[in-house]
Protein backbone atom coordinates (compact mmCIF):
# COMPACT_ATOMS: atom_id res chain seq x y z
CA UNK A 1 0.00 0.00 0.00
CA UNK A 2 1.15 3.10 -1.35
CA UNK A 3 -0.41 6.09 -0.73
CA UNK A 4 0.96 10.38 -1.71
CA UNK A 5 -1.18 12.98 -0.76
CA UNK A 6 -1.02 16.25 -2.10
CA UNK A 7 -4.14 18.94 -0.28
CA UNK A 8 -4.83 22.47 1.13
CA UNK A 9 -6.96 20.62 3.91
CA UNK A 10 -5.08 19.48 7.12
CA UNK A 11 -5.31 15.85 7.66
CA UNK A 12 -5.21 13.69 11.05
CA UNK A 13 -2.30 11.69 11.71
CA UNK A 14 -4.27 9.49 14.21
CA UNK A 15 -6.47 7.94 11.28
CA UNK A 16 -3.23 7.27 9.20
CA UNK A 17 -1.39 5.60 12.16
CA UNK A 18 -4.57 2.98 12.10
CA UNK A 19 -4.39 2.49 8.78
CA UNK A 20 -0.71 1.79 8.50
CA UNK A 21 -1.41 -0.71 11.49
CA UNK A 22 -3.75 -2.72 9.87
CA UNK A 23 -1.34 -3.76 7.04
CA UNK A 24 0.25 -6.82 9.40
CA UNK A 25 3.38 -5.38 9.80
CA UNK A 26 4.94 -5.19 13.35
CA UNK A 27 5.94 -1.61 13.57
CA UNK A 28 4.35 1.76 12.50
CA UNK A 29 7.03 4.67 12.36
CA UNK A 30 5.70 8.45 11.55
CA UNK A 31 7.01 11.67 10.58
CA UNK A 32 4.79 14.34 11.38
CA UNK A 33 6.38 18.15 10.58
CA UNK A 34 4.62 21.11 11.99
CA UNK A 35 5.10 24.86 11.39
CA UNK A 36 6.88 26.27 14.61
CA UNK A 37 6.31 29.72 15.47
CA UNK A 38 9.27 31.90 15.80
CA UNK A 39 10.22 35.40 15.20
CA UNK A 40 7.09 36.58 14.74
CA UNK A 41 6.04 34.31 12.15
CA UNK A 42 2.45 34.40 11.38
CA UNK A 43 2.25 32.82 7.65
CA UNK A 44 3.97 30.19 6.36
CA UNK A 45 3.10 30.19 2.75
CA UNK A 46 3.70 26.74 0.81
CA UNK A 47 3.69 26.69 -2.91
CA UNK A 48 3.99 24.14 -4.86
CA UNK A 49 4.58 22.70 -8.64
CA UNK A 50 0.79 20.67 -9.12
CA UNK A 51 1.32 19.20 -12.16
CA UNK A 52 4.19 17.89 -10.71
CA UNK A 53 4.26 17.33 -6.98
CA UNK A 54 2.43 14.03 -6.35
CA UNK A 55 4.77 12.17 -9.32
CA UNK A 56 7.36 13.51 -7.60
CA UNK A 57 6.49 12.29 -3.78
CA UNK A 58 5.23 8.68 -5.64
CA UNK A 59 8.88 8.45 -6.98
CA UNK A 60 10.41 9.18 -3.82
CA UNK A 61 8.11 6.81 -2.11
CA UNK A 62 8.70 4.44 -4.85
CA UNK A 63 12.43 4.76 -3.81
CA UNK A 64 12.05 3.47 -0.07
CA UNK A 65 9.95 0.39 -0.74
CA UNK A 66 12.99 -0.69 -3.14
CA UNK A 67 15.24 -0.15 -0.49
CA UNK A 68 13.79 -1.28 2.32
CA UNK A 69 10.70 -4.33 2.82
CA UNK A 70 7.81 -2.18 3.59
CA UNK A 71 4.35 -2.75 3.44
CA UNK A 72 2.51 0.76 2.99
CA UNK A 73 3.68 3.95 2.96
CA UNK A 74 1.33 7.16 3.07
CA UNK A 75 2.90 10.03 2.49
CA UNK A 76 0.76 13.85 2.96
CA UNK A 77 2.23 17.41 2.11
CA UNK A 78 0.03 20.61 2.27
CA UNK A 79 0.11 23.19 0.47
CA UNK A 80 -1.32 27.41 0.59
CA UNK A 81 -1.07 29.43 3.98
CA UNK A 82 -0.58 27.86 7.09
CA UNK A 83 0.04 29.20 10.49
CA UNK A 84 1.92 28.20 13.73
CA UNK A 85 0.79 25.01 14.88
CA UNK A 86 0.07 23.89 11.95
CA UNK A 87 0.67 20.59 10.31
CA UNK A 88 2.46 20.27 6.98
CA UNK A 89 3.63 17.12 5.97
CA UNK A 90 3.02 13.47 6.96
CA UNK A 91 5.34 10.35 6.91
CA UNK A 92 3.83 6.93 7.66
CA UNK A 93 5.61 3.65 7.00
CA UNK A 94 4.62 0.19 8.39
CA UNK A 95 7.19 -2.80 8.27
CA UNK A 96 7.61 -6.12 9.71
CA UNK A 97 10.41 -4.96 12.06
CA UNK A 98 11.47 -1.83 13.42
CA UNK A 99 14.61 -0.85 11.47
CA UNK A 100 13.25 -0.86 8.11
CA UNK A 101 10.04 1.80 9.53
CA UNK A 102 12.12 3.68 10.96
CA UNK A 103 15.35 4.19 8.85
CA UNK A 104 12.41 4.82 5.38
CA UNK A 105 10.85 7.45 7.51
CA UNK A 106 14.06 9.72 8.23
CA UNK A 107 14.75 8.98 4.44
CA UNK A 108 11.23 9.51 3.40
CA UNK A 109 11.43 12.92 5.02
CA UNK A 110 15.20 13.78 4.20
CA UNK A 111 14.31 13.32 0.46
CA UNK A 112 10.93 15.14 0.13
CA UNK A 113 12.68 17.88 1.95
CA UNK A 114 15.03 18.13 -1.10
CA UNK A 115 13.38 16.88 -3.88
CA UNK A 116 9.96 17.03 -3.43
CA UNK A 117 8.59 20.81 -5.26
CA UNK A 118 7.52 22.76 -2.84
CA UNK A 119 8.48 26.41 -1.87
CA UNK A 120 8.00 28.07 1.27
CA UNK A 121 7.57 31.84 2.20
CA UNK A 122 7.51 32.81 5.76
CA UNK A 123 5.69 36.00 6.39
CA UNK A 124 6.09 37.76 9.89
CA UNK A 125 3.94 40.58 12.12
CA UNK A 126 5.49 42.97 10.51
CA UNK A 127 4.28 42.45 7.02
CA UNK A 128 8.51 41.60 5.90
CA UNK A 129 8.36 38.47 4.12
CA UNK A 130 11.01 35.66 2.77
CA UNK A 131 11.63 32.90 1.05
CA UNK A 132 13.10 29.88 2.81
CA UNK A 133 16.32 28.78 1.63
CA UNK A 134 17.35 25.49 1.61
CA UNK A 135 19.88 24.46 4.53
CA UNK A 136 23.37 22.83 3.85
CA UNK A 137 22.18 20.15 6.48
CA UNK A 138 18.96 19.40 4.52
CA UNK A 139 21.22 18.44 1.39
CA UNK A 140 23.69 16.94 4.10
CA UNK A 141 20.74 14.48 5.32
CA UNK A 142 19.43 13.82 1.81
CA UNK A 143 22.79 12.78 0.39
CA UNK A 144 23.50 10.47 3.39
CA UNK A 145 21.20 8.14 1.72
CA UNK A 146 22.52 8.15 -1.72
CA UNK A 147 24.49 4.63 -2.69
CA UNK B 1 8.06 25.11 -31.24
CA UNK B 2 5.91 26.67 -28.54
CA UNK B 3 7.22 26.21 -24.58
CA UNK B 4 4.72 26.60 -22.16
CA UNK B 5 7.25 28.48 -18.59
CA UNK B 6 6.46 28.06 -15.77
CA UNK B 7 7.78 30.06 -12.92
CA UNK B 8 7.29 29.91 -8.85
CA UNK B 9 8.74 31.12 -5.92
CA UNK B 10 10.44 33.99 -6.09
CA UNK B 11 11.18 33.17 -9.56
CA UNK B 12 7.42 34.29 -10.26
CA UNK B 13 7.36 37.39 -8.50
CA UNK B 14 10.71 38.83 -9.95
CA UNK B 15 9.30 38.40 -13.38
CA UNK B 16 5.58 39.05 -12.64
CA UNK B 17 4.31 35.57 -14.30
CA UNK B 18 3.05 32.34 -13.28
CA UNK B 19 3.28 31.42 -16.90
CA UNK B 20 3.90 32.60 -20.32
CA UNK B 21 4.17 30.48 -23.79
CA UNK B 22 7.42 31.34 -25.48
CA UNK B 23 8.88 30.41 -28.57
CA UNK B 24 12.41 30.48 -28.90
CA UNK B 25 15.14 30.08 -31.08
CA UNK B 26 16.61 26.94 -33.11
CA UNK B 27 20.13 27.86 -30.97
CA UNK B 28 18.19 28.05 -27.71
CA UNK B 29 19.15 24.28 -27.15
CA UNK B 30 19.76 23.40 -23.29
CA UNK B 31 18.41 25.05 -19.88
CA UNK B 32 21.14 27.06 -19.80
CA UNK B 33 20.39 28.49 -23.27
CA UNK B 34 16.82 29.19 -22.61
CA UNK B 35 17.37 31.13 -19.20
CA UNK B 36 20.09 33.41 -20.68
CA UNK B 37 17.62 33.90 -23.80
CA UNK B 38 14.72 34.24 -21.30
CA UNK B 39 16.96 36.96 -19.34
CA UNK B 40 16.78 39.77 -22.38
CA UNK B 41 13.07 39.58 -22.00
CA UNK B 42 12.25 42.26 -19.28
CA UNK B 43 14.26 44.03 -16.58
CA UNK B 44 11.87 41.55 -14.34
CA UNK B 45 13.06 38.01 -16.08
CA UNK B 46 16.60 39.76 -15.73
CA UNK B 47 16.56 39.73 -12.37
CA UNK B 48 14.95 36.83 -11.57
CA UNK B 49 17.24 34.73 -13.76
CA UNK B 50 20.40 36.84 -13.04
CA UNK B 51 22.45 34.43 -11.10
CA UNK B 52 21.07 30.62 -12.54
CA UNK B 53 23.44 28.97 -9.67
CA UNK B 54 20.50 30.18 -7.68
CA UNK B 55 17.83 28.36 -10.40
CA UNK B 56 16.64 24.95 -11.02
CA UNK B 57 14.85 23.49 -13.64
CA UNK B 58 11.82 20.68 -14.52
CA UNK B 59 11.13 19.76 -17.90
CA UNK B 60 7.63 18.22 -18.75
CA UNK B 61 7.50 17.47 -14.36
CA UNK B 62 10.72 16.12 -14.19
CA UNK B 63 13.67 17.59 -12.59
CA UNK B 64 16.43 18.26 -14.92
CA UNK B 65 19.74 19.63 -15.09
CA UNK B 66 21.28 23.29 -16.80
CA UNK B 67 22.77 20.82 -19.75
CA UNK B 68 19.22 19.10 -20.52
CA UNK B 69 18.26 19.38 -23.70
CA UNK B 70 14.98 21.29 -24.33
CA UNK B 71 14.45 19.92 -28.10
CA UNK B 72 11.13 18.09 -27.57
CA UNK B 73 9.67 20.19 -24.16
CA UNK B 74 6.28 21.26 -24.01
CA UNK B 75 6.75 22.21 -20.41
CA UNK B 76 9.63 24.06 -18.86
CA UNK B 77 9.72 25.80 -14.91
CA UNK B 78 12.03 27.21 -13.31
CA UNK B 79 12.03 27.67 -9.62
CA UNK B 80 15.04 28.15 -6.56
CA UNK B 81 16.40 24.87 -5.24
CA UNK B 82 13.13 23.34 -3.38
CA UNK B 83 12.43 23.49 0.45
CA UNK B 84 9.50 20.96 1.24
CA UNK B 85 8.76 18.38 3.78
CA UNK C 1 7.25 17.42 28.89
CA UNK C 2 8.37 13.57 29.68
CA UNK C 3 5.64 10.57 30.30
CA UNK C 4 5.62 7.35 30.90
CA UNK C 5 2.82 5.16 31.22
CA UNK C 6 2.90 1.14 31.82
CA UNK C 7 -0.95 -0.49 31.08
CA UNK C 8 -2.86 -3.21 30.56
CA UNK C 9 -5.23 -1.53 27.93
CA UNK C 10 -4.25 -0.11 24.78
CA UNK C 11 -3.86 2.97 23.97
CA UNK C 12 -4.83 5.90 21.38
CA UNK C 13 -1.16 6.91 18.85
CA UNK C 14 -3.73 10.13 17.43
CA UNK C 15 -4.68 11.44 20.72
CA UNK C 16 -0.53 10.99 22.25
CA UNK C 17 0.67 12.67 18.25
CA UNK C 18 -1.55 15.40 19.32
CA UNK C 19 -0.35 16.09 22.58
CA UNK C 20 3.80 16.25 21.26
CA UNK C 21 2.30 18.36 18.37
CA UNK C 22 0.86 20.93 21.12
CA UNK C 23 4.28 21.49 22.59
CA UNK C 24 5.83 24.37 20.07
CA UNK C 25 8.15 21.56 18.05
CA UNK C 26 8.33 21.34 14.50
CA UNK C 27 8.41 17.71 14.25
CA UNK C 28 7.09 14.81 15.68
CA UNK C 29 8.35 11.19 15.36
CA UNK C 30 6.27 8.31 16.62
CA UNK C 31 6.87 4.40 16.55
CA UNK C 32 4.19 2.22 17.24
CA UNK C 33 5.50 -2.09 17.98
CA UNK C 34 2.47 -4.25 16.90
CA UNK C 35 2.08 -8.01 17.43
CA UNK C 36 2.49 -9.63 14.33
CA UNK C 37 0.53 -13.11 13.85
CA UNK C 38 3.11 -15.32 12.04
CA UNK C 39 2.94 -19.30 12.58
CA UNK C 40 -0.22 -19.53 14.16
CA UNK C 41 0.45 -17.46 16.81
CA UNK C 42 -2.87 -16.62 18.90
CA UNK C 43 -1.52 -14.79 22.11
CA UNK C 44 2.00 -12.98 23.14
CA UNK C 45 1.61 -12.46 26.86
CA UNK C 46 4.05 -9.77 28.49
CA UNK C 47 5.33 -10.18 32.06
CA UNK C 48 7.03 -7.69 33.51
CA UNK C 49 8.63 -6.29 36.84
CA UNK C 50 5.98 -4.15 37.77
CA UNK C 51 7.73 -2.27 40.85
CA UNK C 52 10.95 -1.65 38.09
CA UNK C 53 9.20 -0.88 34.78
CA UNK C 54 7.88 2.71 35.20
CA UNK C 55 11.51 3.61 36.35
CA UNK C 56 13.16 1.77 34.34
CA UNK C 57 11.46 3.43 31.23
CA UNK C 58 11.48 6.70 32.69
CA UNK C 59 15.49 6.72 32.85
CA UNK C 60 15.95 5.49 29.33
CA UNK C 61 12.93 8.64 28.60
CA UNK C 62 15.59 10.88 30.64
CA UNK C 63 18.74 9.56 28.94
CA UNK C 64 16.78 10.58 25.29
CA UNK C 65 16.52 13.86 26.78
CA UNK C 66 20.15 14.63 27.94
CA UNK C 67 20.94 13.49 24.90
CA UNK C 68 18.85 15.54 22.10
CA UNK C 69 17.29 18.59 22.29
CA UNK C 70 13.39 17.24 23.45
CA UNK C 71 10.29 19.68 23.67
CA UNK C 72 8.15 16.05 24.39
CA UNK C 73 8.70 12.57 25.11
CA UNK C 74 5.81 9.53 25.41
CA UNK C 75 6.48 6.11 26.29
CA UNK C 76 3.60 4.00 26.68
CA UNK C 77 3.69 0.26 27.35
CA UNK C 78 1.61 -2.20 27.17
CA UNK C 79 1.58 -5.58 29.52
CA UNK C 80 -0.68 -8.41 29.68
CA UNK C 81 -2.07 -10.83 26.87
CA UNK C 82 -2.23 -9.24 23.67
CA UNK C 83 -3.44 -10.98 20.25
CA UNK C 84 -2.28 -10.36 16.77
CA UNK C 85 -2.94 -6.87 15.54
CA UNK C 86 -2.64 -5.59 19.05
CA UNK C 87 -0.47 -2.44 19.88
CA UNK C 88 2.27 -2.92 22.61
CA UNK C 89 4.44 0.00 22.83
CA UNK C 90 4.29 3.45 21.47
CA UNK C 91 7.01 5.85 21.13
CA UNK C 92 6.00 9.42 20.64
CA UNK C 93 8.99 12.71 20.46
CA UNK C 94 8.72 16.16 19.94
CA UNK C 95 11.80 18.30 19.35
CA UNK C 96 11.98 21.50 17.18
CA UNK C 97 13.97 19.62 14.49
CA UNK C 98 13.27 16.83 12.74
CA UNK C 99 16.69 14.80 12.99
CA UNK C 100 16.46 15.14 16.94
CA UNK C 101 13.25 13.84 16.81
CA UNK C 102 14.02 10.77 14.45
CA UNK C 103 16.77 9.93 16.15
CA UNK C 104 15.66 9.97 19.79
CA UNK C 105 12.78 8.09 18.53
CA UNK C 106 14.44 5.21 17.19
CA UNK C 107 17.18 5.26 20.44
CA UNK C 108 14.13 4.97 22.48
CA UNK C 109 13.16 1.86 20.90
CA UNK C 110 15.89 0.36 20.98
CA UNK C 111 16.16 0.89 24.32
CA UNK C 112 12.88 -0.53 25.27
CA UNK C 113 14.10 -3.18 23.75
CA UNK C 114 16.97 -3.92 25.58
CA UNK C 115 16.36 -2.42 29.16
CA UNK C 116 13.06 -2.55 29.98
CA UNK C 117 11.79 -5.24 32.27
CA UNK C 118 9.95 -6.96 30.28
CA UNK C 119 9.25 -10.61 28.49
CA UNK C 120 7.30 -11.89 25.98
CA UNK C 121 5.42 -15.58 25.66
CA UNK C 122 4.16 -16.47 22.15
CA UNK C 123 1.46 -18.97 22.51
CA UNK C 124 0.38 -20.69 19.12
CA UNK C 125 -2.72 -22.35 17.75
CA UNK C 126 -1.81 -25.92 18.87
CA UNK C 127 -0.84 -25.15 23.00
CA UNK C 128 2.76 -24.95 22.87
CA UNK C 129 4.63 -22.16 24.44
CA UNK C 130 7.67 -19.90 23.83
CA UNK C 131 9.54 -17.23 25.65
CA UNK C 132 10.69 -15.18 22.99
CA UNK C 133 14.58 -14.66 23.23
CA UNK C 134 16.62 -11.58 22.75
CA UNK C 135 18.13 -10.90 19.15
CA UNK C 136 21.65 -10.44 18.83
CA UNK C 137 20.25 -7.71 15.68
CA UNK C 138 18.10 -5.96 19.39
CA UNK C 139 21.80 -5.68 20.61
CA UNK C 140 23.29 -4.32 18.07
CA UNK C 141 20.91 -1.91 17.77
CA UNK C 142 20.91 -0.79 21.30
CA UNK C 143 24.84 -1.06 21.29
CA UNK C 144 24.99 1.60 18.17
CA UNK C 145 23.95 4.49 20.93
CA UNK C 146 26.55 3.68 23.44
CA UNK C 147 28.97 6.56 23.48
CA UNK D 1 19.02 -10.38 56.51
CA UNK D 2 15.35 -11.60 54.66
CA UNK D 3 15.40 -10.37 50.93
CA UNK D 4 12.49 -10.95 48.71
CA UNK D 5 12.88 -12.96 45.90
CA UNK D 6 11.27 -12.13 42.53
CA UNK D 7 11.36 -14.49 39.29
CA UNK D 8 10.17 -13.68 36.22
CA UNK D 9 9.88 -15.69 32.46
CA UNK D 10 11.00 -19.06 32.33
CA UNK D 11 12.70 -18.54 36.10
CA UNK D 12 9.30 -18.42 37.36
CA UNK D 13 7.87 -20.82 35.44
CA UNK D 14 10.55 -23.20 36.26
CA UNK D 15 10.87 -22.57 39.67
CA UNK D 16 7.03 -22.61 40.41
CA UNK D 17 6.81 -19.65 42.43
CA UNK D 18 6.55 -15.93 41.66
CA UNK D 19 8.21 -14.54 44.58
CA UNK D 20 9.62 -15.81 47.98
CA UNK D 21 11.13 -15.02 51.20
CA UNK D 22 14.89 -16.12 51.81
CA UNK D 23 17.72 -15.64 54.08
CA UNK D 24 21.06 -16.68 52.98
CA UNK D 25 24.06 -16.99 55.14
CA UNK D 26 26.85 -14.34 55.30
CA UNK D 27 28.85 -15.74 53.02
CA UNK D 28 26.26 -15.29 49.95
CA UNK D 29 27.31 -11.65 48.96
CA UNK D 30 27.29 -11.59 45.37
CA UNK D 31 24.39 -12.36 43.02
CA UNK D 32 26.07 -14.92 41.54
CA UNK D 33 26.67 -16.60 44.97
CA UNK D 34 22.95 -16.26 45.85
CA UNK D 35 22.10 -18.06 42.64
CA UNK D 36 24.58 -20.90 43.81
CA UNK D 37 22.77 -20.99 46.90
CA UNK D 38 19.23 -20.93 45.63
CA UNK D 39 20.35 -23.59 43.16
CA UNK D 40 20.09 -25.80 45.72
CA UNK D 41 17.06 -25.23 47.51
CA UNK D 42 14.43 -27.21 45.00
CA UNK D 43 14.80 -29.29 41.37
CA UNK D 44 12.77 -26.36 40.00
CA UNK D 45 15.55 -23.79 41.36
CA UNK D 46 18.47 -25.92 40.06
CA UNK D 47 16.82 -26.05 36.65
CA UNK D 48 15.98 -22.51 36.50
CA UNK D 49 19.55 -21.38 37.68
CA UNK D 50 21.43 -23.94 36.03
CA UNK D 51 23.00 -21.08 33.56
CA UNK D 52 23.92 -18.42 35.38
CA UNK D 53 25.00 -16.82 31.62
CA UNK D 54 21.21 -16.94 30.68
CA UNK D 55 19.99 -15.02 33.62
CA UNK D 56 20.21 -11.37 34.48
CA UNK D 57 19.51 -9.78 38.32
CA UNK D 58 17.67 -6.39 39.22
CA UNK D 59 18.50 -5.47 43.24
CA UNK D 60 15.78 -3.13 44.78
CA UNK D 61 14.53 -2.23 41.04
CA UNK D 62 17.80 -1.90 39.42
CA UNK D 63 19.44 -4.00 36.76
CA UNK D 64 22.96 -5.18 38.68
CA UNK D 65 25.67 -7.36 37.11
CA UNK D 66 26.22 -11.06 38.37
CA UNK D 67 29.37 -9.41 40.60
CA UNK D 68 27.30 -7.02 42.77
CA UNK D 69 26.88 -7.37 46.76
CA UNK D 70 23.33 -7.67 48.06
CA UNK D 71 24.45 -6.99 51.12
CA UNK D 72 21.25 -4.33 51.89
CA UNK D 73 19.73 -5.46 49.16
CA UNK D 74 15.36 -5.50 50.20
CA UNK D 75 14.25 -7.29 47.02
CA UNK D 76 16.33 -9.35 44.66
CA UNK D 77 15.02 -10.09 40.97
CA UNK D 78 16.43 -12.94 38.67
CA UNK D 79 14.93 -13.46 35.24
CA UNK D 80 15.50 -14.13 32.08
CA UNK D 81 17.47 -10.91 29.40
CA UNK D 82 14.35 -8.60 28.90
CA UNK D 83 12.30 -8.09 25.45
CA UNK D 84 10.45 -5.26 26.03
CA UNK D 85 9.67 -3.18 23.04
Amino acid sequence: MIRVCVQRESFAPGALLEELEAVGGGGVASFTGIVRGEGDLVELMLEHHPAMTASAMREIADRAAQRWPLLGVILVHRYGALVPGDRIVFVGVAARHRAAALESCAFLIDWLKTRAPFWKRERFADGRTRWIEPRAEDDRAAARWEV
Amino acid sequence: MAIEMLYFAWVRERIGLDREMIDPPDEVATVADLIAWLAMRSPGHAEALADPERLRAAIDQSFAGMEASIGKAREVALFPPVTGG
